[in-house]
């Protein structure tokens, strides 16, 4: 593969926690190709299970009737993955920090501070109802 | 593939639970189940094997959360051994080394109990 | 994952060589979640690496900025894939049989045979410039 | 992960190419440029060790239709030995061993050439 071609896959998944390993997999197809190294592909595959993983608990509420909307793409020294729904959004300005999660003893609220942790860029476009996307980035060395 | 699975074993008043594969969102509630199961039996001295785990996501730590408060106000603990450098990685990033014993393996957790030491 | 739950995936890929491997660990996560053996997510892998790579060849001639659809649902005891291409199109009817190439010492031709061979059903549905498909279904037992 | 790899290994009058990893529509001119090179040097008894082989496509099966005329016209033959299981079903639902010599290991192979032997 020429690393400074554009190669970009879009995949359309139903929002069923049983298709997060596929999801995994088909991440790790990508990424290996691209060159990363196994450590470096794990941290990619945490990072999009977390986003996944989110859109069908918080977006979709464990409705599977809808769909998990997936871009990858590489390019040059970039790998850039969007993961988009349509449900009702959040405000990713407003989560507590896993140190408050943690000494509070709360559940959860650690996917987007892992997420944050293991990816170059992680930014957030929040469009409630129509289109909430999480957009990450990892470079290659 | 991206099947998990826990067993347990029972020493004296110590439980072990071995998890195997992948622990997401989707495969979490087991261990929850399994968890959920030494609080009714009131075991509350519990180690933790991860030397099988392949994977393990935030709604896999999520379910240590969940159980941690009640078996420490029980005079018991949740002692975490084996994980594989992947596994531990995930722990680390999001500071549970300082909230659990984690450790090497489970002579090591047993150690834990009998001591009675808790690193924090 | 529930056997008679249709779950459906659609993946859109650049049409090029290099993006094979990619396509078979994708089936495979899909296939394998599903429930078949190895040797039969081998075959499947196979099915659906020669009807993809026949797409880069012929329908879009190494051309790289096209694009191949992928399509695969499984439900109840059946896995169906849908490959498509807006290419030229062809005559399915008109192959020689792999006797007859490798009598011949042709080189190639062997591709539609051994997706014939490895899947349980396979059909085509052609429309040159418009829509090809190759539909291949596999059950499980 | 998906790659590919020759290796080539002369023996006096006898070639042989070990294939390793995934031979399919990216991978196979590597593969065919091994044997055109084998053909300029006009070094026609081949064989094809697949033991490192773990996947083929036709686009791999093709480069062997590619080869054999010239090469059997030239006294020699390509000889494929090692195959796993699940590569030599590949050959074998197109009927290459009618056409082709597939042995189990080397050794095999190249007694084929010292008997002069052809199995079709
Ligand atoms: N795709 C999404 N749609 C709606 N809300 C979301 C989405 N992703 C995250 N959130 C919100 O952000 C919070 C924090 O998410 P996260 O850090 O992954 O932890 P958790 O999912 O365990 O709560 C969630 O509880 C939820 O309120
Ligand atoms: N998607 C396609 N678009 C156009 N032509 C195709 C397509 N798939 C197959 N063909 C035609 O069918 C023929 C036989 O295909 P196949 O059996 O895979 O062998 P090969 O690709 O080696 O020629 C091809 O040579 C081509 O002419």
């Amino acid at each position: 593969m020429n690393k400074n071609e554009t190669n970009k896959f879009t995949l359309k998944i139903p929002s069923r926690t049983s298709n997060l390993g596929i999801i995994r997999e088909f991440i790790q197809g990508i990424a290996r190709q691209f060159g990363f190294s196994d450590d470096t592909i794990g941290e990619i595959q945490l990072a999009v299970d977390e986003a996944c993983s989110n859109v069908i608990k918080h977006a979709y509420q464990y409705d599977n009737n809808k769909k998990i909307d997936i871009m990858v793409e590489t390019n040059g020294s970039k790998l850039t993955i969007i993961i988009s729904d349509r449900g009702k959004g959040f405000d990713p300005a407003k989560l507590e920090t896993p140190e408050q999660r943690l000494q509070k003893h709360a559940r959860g609220g650690l996917g987007i501070a892992l997420i944050k942790k293991v990816m170059d860029e992680v930014s957030f476009d929040i469009h409630p109802g129509s289109r909430n996307e999480v957009r990450m980035v990892k470079y290659i060395s | 593939m991206n099947g998990f699975e826990v067993v347990r074993k029972d020493l004296e008043d110590v439980s072990t639970l071995f998890l195997k594969g992948y622990l997401d969102a989707h495969t979490y509630p087991q261990f929850e189940s399994a968890l959920q199961k030494l609080m009714d039996e009131r075991r509350f001295k519990i180690i933790v094997n991860f030397s099988d785990l392949s994977y393990i996501s935030s709604a896999g730590l999520g379910v240590f959360m969940g159980f941690i408060e009640t078996v420490r106000e029980n005079a018991g603990d949740i002692k975490l051994c084996a994980m594989s450098p992947k596994v531990f990685k995930v722990f680390d990033l999001l500071g549970f080394p300082t909230i659990y014993d984690i450790v090497n393996d489970e002579t090591q957790a047993h150690q834990k109990f009998t001591d009675g030491s808790r690193t924090n």
